[in-house]
């Protein structure tokens, strides 16, 4: 393995890791999108640009979005609820 | 209680990753893939095949099967996500854009309503590209699919709730949807009626590095692009109206 | 007719495609009749396709990529009676299904008709193929297509089962294609037959064993065995009651159908041959049984009850499965058609008491069933069909099994999987005294069970509601001839002719016939003889607890309910919790398999 | 030491199964799902790896080059854009779940009533 796989999966490792751990859901979607930028560029240098660029497409931008969107909409939810009722 | 399971869930998967590693250790050594499949391919798709990208080829000539399954997937997960989120709602909701009169955004600057328009139009030509290209270089249907379908998320920032609202039709974008699967189904039916097995391909292979090469796999990656599209498109449509606000429509 | 393989998958998938495309402009009930006639016509299909590899068996090519020397650079599907038989049985359940909800889902476009055809392919898919990861595919499909589905009535007060599902069934997901990840990884192939090859010979190692748990840990996710079995009564309460007929008649099934093809045609040659794997899948199969009937006899939730009386009855199949013998394979075929037959018309009759009766408890609606007189005598005969009824398709694989358990010594094994079935019985029975007999006015265990207020859409005849669950269970009963078992046990020699299919598929040798499995000796009246006895001694005693002595029925409550009360706090609906249940039985699984 | 790189797909299964068995946030657990989904990525990627070989395409490359596995990868690129809409489902659902009983955490959140 070369120095910059060796990173890059130390990288990964922690990324992924941070995901988990990070348990508050809308920091969790940032940690997400940087999980997803280190995948693919280790999938970039296991010779493997397509994949590449769907994690890159996907994983760090269409997911975190939609999460953060998520996220969005059920605190509007709480909202409505606090209307309904007084 | 929860002290507990949290130690439970961390010795079981201690164990788990422990058995897994112990498991991998079978394997061949990393940066030793054995073959045989991915080298026959390597070896003779080129020729066979007047495609460059050895991925694509798999993906919509020799494998062509598993990514009809695939986009079937794509297909049901989005009916799916729409029958939860908009069916609640109320169908009305989503069929009557011209009812959406106030914007959830509330100020924005010409200059960042040029920026994401700018930025809307490059992107979706990418995606574009990256349709097009499929058999030659890195991408295909699945990558620039996606990367269209967020572009419509950008036309929500850039134009505005009204205008996004007005172009993005769900009918026209479910119609999209299935036409895009029809169209990759119907390409492997059409093998059975001229009597070669499905998904076989019937177009001429053209020059390799040509963008009309590789026989059917250029239509085949227009297909899923724009079911790909379009059911990002669906998502996006469906989550940012989960976002509005509770007078302005909806909940009935 | 070899031209047609891919229909069975291809014309349902295409028709939901159209069905979303002209679905708003259908007149009312089209798509009724577009699903039903589609469904029809697959289903034909795969019976002229089962027909036609009855003398052999033969592959499909997707785009005519025969193998190279041997080598699969393609996608096959490799049609054997037992595997189009699959599809067919599939559709006649999508058939009935479509008619028991015609006129049910008016309201939404077609889409859950197109969801229910994209299901049908998927399991055809699913029973046909001949390569790992277009399997992995399929069951990706029809997981996708079932989270859809079950959250589809947004009514019900139990959407968060659905979550429960989801999030089981996709860990479920990851781990298959992981384990296809550590084969690939070993042998460069993803065919099954020449994954077979490679793996022939190899002794049994860690990666070998690490494969089998997260693969066939991920088909028991599905197949609901014992400890992966938590979200089965959830999904089941809150899916619409035509698609519980689908799940717990043919996709629950399907998923041990998977894991005996992928042993016979992929693992059958390896080290792990017969050793450690038949008492594993046989020790599995035995406590899901168990744990089975005993949760499913102390539920007052019919929807709840039969579900977990589906897990009880996946633990026989398993055990069909796992003596890993033509014989035994035989007899889980024909045991999955017939209890799959019979759930499904149970299901069925769970959706005419929440049309009709607008609940599903069975104490709440106690002698609410009086008017449907029909309707009560089919779910009793249900009951006895689930207990052991020594007529039908199921009594038969049942005897197969049995007698292949025999022959490995196991003597008291049957009796003990007679008295699981007869207790998932006794608590149909139950509920068919209360509801429609009006019995058993003081409730046992099972008024501590969980329960849910539903109901579903009521404007529909019941004729036409009853007619699907008397064709089924009318099926199941008088399927009782001899060409079933007969053709039964040609088929499983034909699925478990390891290497004859592998050439067959592979090399494209010519198929050399093989021999049947022997015909078994005569039925013995012992094992349903036990599996009715408790199935209705049960019953009796918990309808009359009110004219029984106190002090009995106190005695023997307070030997009981902790085992009852036990398994059923098991069931706590934190999805983490089963998520660490899935852990856990597939690290089991995996150290068993390493340590031989 | 040449088989440390499959440790990395290990890990992150048994992280993100043990996120998603003590998670208290559904939308937390479907972000732990994906860990788990990216593993399987990881692995197959690594097993289908070929140390100092190109990547399939064969745009710019002589054919016959040493490349790496294309079949790994195309199974990868398709499952990695139709996971992020089966990711979406589960979303739906548990925002669902939340306009009816208000609540994300899987632990108040019980599909039995008793």
């Amino acid at each position: 393995m070369t120095p910059l796989q060796i990173g890059l999966f130390l990288l990964a490792a922690l990324s992924g890791g941070a995901v988990v751990l990070t348990r508050e859901p809308r920091r969790q979607a940032v940690a997400m999108g940087f999980n997803g930028l280190v995948l693919a560029l280790l999938f970039m240098v296991l010779q493997a640009p397509d994949v590449a660029y769907s994690e890159i497409a996907i994983n760090s931008v269409i997911l975190p979005v939609l999460f953060l969107v998520a996220l969005a909409a059920a605190r509007i939810n709480n909202r409505r609820r606090e209307i309904d009722r007084p | 209680m929860t002290s507990l399971r949290t130690i439970i869930a961390a010795f079981l998967c201690a164990i788990a990753l422990g058995l897994a590693s112990a498991g991998l250790y079978g394997l061949p050594a990393f940066g030793h893939y054995p073959g045989p499949y991915g080298d026959i391919i390597n070896r003779q798709g080129p020729a066979e095949r007047h495609a460059t990208n050895m991925v694509t080829l798999v993906n919509f000539d020799y494998r062509g099967f598993d990514t009809l399954g695939e986009e079937f997937i794509l297909f049901a997960a989005v009916i799916g996500a729409v029958v939860l989120l908009r069916e609640h709602r109320g169908e009305e909701a989503s069929a009557r854009p011209d009812q959406a009169d106030e914007a959830p955004i509330p100020e924005r600057s010409e200059a960042v309503a040029f920026g994401c328009r700018l930025a809307l139009g490059i992107t979706a030509l990418f995606g574009i590209y990256v349709v097009l290209h499929a058999q030659l270089t890195p991408g295909g249907g699945f990558q620039g699919g996606a990367i269209v379908g967020s572009a419509t998320a950008l036309l929500y920032l850039g134009l505005g709730y009204p205008a996004w609202r007005g172009m993005m039709r769900s009918r026209v974008l479910d119609t999209a949807e299935a036409a895009g699967a029809l169209a990759f189904i119907g390409a492997g039916l059409a093998a059975i009626g001229a009597g070669a097995p499905f998904l076989t391909n019937l177009l001429p292979l053209g020059t390799t590095g040509s963008i009309v090469s590789a026989g059917v796999i250029p239509l085949l990656n227009i297909a899923v692009g724009i079911a790909v599209a379009a059911g990002f498109g669906t998502l996006f449509l469906e989550y940012l109206e989960e976002t509005r606000e509770p007078e302005s429509g909806g909940e009935q | 007719m070899q031209a047609l393989t891919p229909l069975p998958v291809a014309l349902p998938l295409a028709i939901a495609a159209v069905l979303l495309i002209v679905g708003h402009i259908l007149p009312r009930n089209g798509a009724d009749i577009i699903a039903m006639l589609t469904a029809a016509a697959a289903g034909l299909i795969a019976v002229l396709l089962a027909m036609a590899a009855s003398e052999a068996p033969f592959a499909y090519w997707f785009g005519g990529w025969q193998p190279r020397d041997g080598v699969a650079i393609g996608i096959a599907f490799v049609v054997d009676p037992a595997g189009a038989g699959c599809a067919a049985f599939a559709a006649l359940l999508f058939f009935a299904s479509f008619i028991f909800s015609w006129g049910y889902f008016d309201e939404v476009h077609a889409r859950y008709h197109a969801l229910m055809l994209i299901f049908q392919g998927a399991l055809a898919g699913f029973a046909m193929t001949g390569d790992l990861f277009n399997f992995f595919v399929f069951f990706e499909l029809m997981s996708t297509v079932a989270f859809a589905l079950t959250g589809y009535r947004l009514e019900s007060s139990a959407l968060e089962g659905a979550l429960n599902f989801t999030v089981t069934n996709a860990v479920g997901s990851f781990m298959m294609l992981a384990g296809i990840g550590t084969l690939y990884g070993r042998t460069g192939a993803l065919n099954f037959a020449q994954l077979g090859r490679a793996l022939a010979g190899l002794p049994p190692d860690g990666l070998l064993a690490l494969a089998v748990a997260l693969i066939f840990g991920a088909l028991f996710i599905k197949g609901a065995i014992v400890p992966f079995h938590f979200w089965i009564a959830d999904a089941h309460s809150v899916a619409p009651s035509p698609v519980c007929a689908i799940f717990s008649g043919i996709m629950v099934p399907i998923a041990l159908f998977g894991a005996a093809r992928l042993y016979w045609s992929v693992f059958a040659g390896s080290g792990l041959d017969q050793a450690p794997l038949r008492p594993l899948l046989v020790w599995f199969g035995t406590a899901t049984a168990l744990v089975g009937g005993f949760t499913a006899f102390m539920q007052r939730d019919v929807k709840r009850l039969l579900a977990m009386s589906t897990v009880s009855h996946m633990g026989v199949l398993l055990v069909g499965i796992g003596l890993l013998s033509s014989e035994a394979l035989a007899g889980a075929m024909l045991y999955l058609l017939g209890h799959g037959l019979a759930k499904a018309g149970l299901f069925l009759i769970g959706g005419i008491l929440l049309s009709q009766c607008a609940g599903i408890d069975e104490i709440k609606l106690r002698g609410a069933g009086k008017e449907f007189p029909v309707t009560g005598a089919f779910y009793a005969l249900g009951g006895l069909i689930m207990a052991g009824l020594p007529v039908g398709l199921e009594h038969q694989g049942d005897h197969l099994i049995d007698e292949a358990i025999s022959a490995t010594g196991l003597a008291f094994l049957p009796p003990l999987l007679s008295i699981a079935n007869g207790l998932t019985g006794a608590g149909i029975l139950r509920g068919a005294g209360r509801i429609f007999l009006g019995l058993g006015p003081e409730p046992g265990e099972e008024a501590l069970s969980p329960t849910e207020e539903e109901r579903e859409k009521q404007d529909r005849p019941v004729w036409l509601m009853l007619l699907p669950v008397v064709a089924l269970i009318g099926t199941a009963l008088a399927l009782q001839a001899v060409p079933a078992e007969e053709a039964a046990r040609q088929a499983a020699a034909m699925f478990a002719a390891t290497g004859d299919l592998a050439a067959a598929v592979l090399d494209q040798a010519a198929w050399q016939p093989v021999a049947a499995a022997p015909e078994p000796s005569s039925a013995s009246p012992i094992e349903p003889a036990i599996g009715l006895a408790v199935a209705i001694g049960l019953a009796a005693f918990e309808l009359g607890r009110d004219h029984l002595p106190r002090r009995l029925v106190r005695a023997a409550d307070r030997a009981t309910a902790p085992l009852f009360i036990g398994l059923d706090r098991l069931h706590d609906g934190v999805v983490g919790d089963y998520v660490a249940w899935t852990v856990f039985g597939a690290i089991a699984l995996g150290v068993v398999i390493a340590i031989g | 030491m040449s088989h440390a790189a499959f440790l990395l797909p290990a890990w992150l299964f048994a992280i993100g199964l043990y996120g998603v068995i003590t998670s208290r946030h559904f939308v937390h657990l479907i972000g732990c799902l994906t860990v788990i989904q990216s593993s399987t990525y990881v692995l197959l990627l690594a097993v289908g790896y070929r140390t100092d070989a190109a990547a399939p395409i064969f745009a710019n490359l002589p054919i016959g080059t040493p490349a790496v596995d294309p079949v790994v990868q195309a199974l990868v690129l398709t499952d990695i854009v139709v996971g992020a809409t089966v990711t979406a489902l589960l979303l739906a659902l548990a925002l669902q779940v939340h306009k009816r009983t208000g609540t994300l955490d899987p632990h108040e959140l019980r599909p039995l009533r008793r």
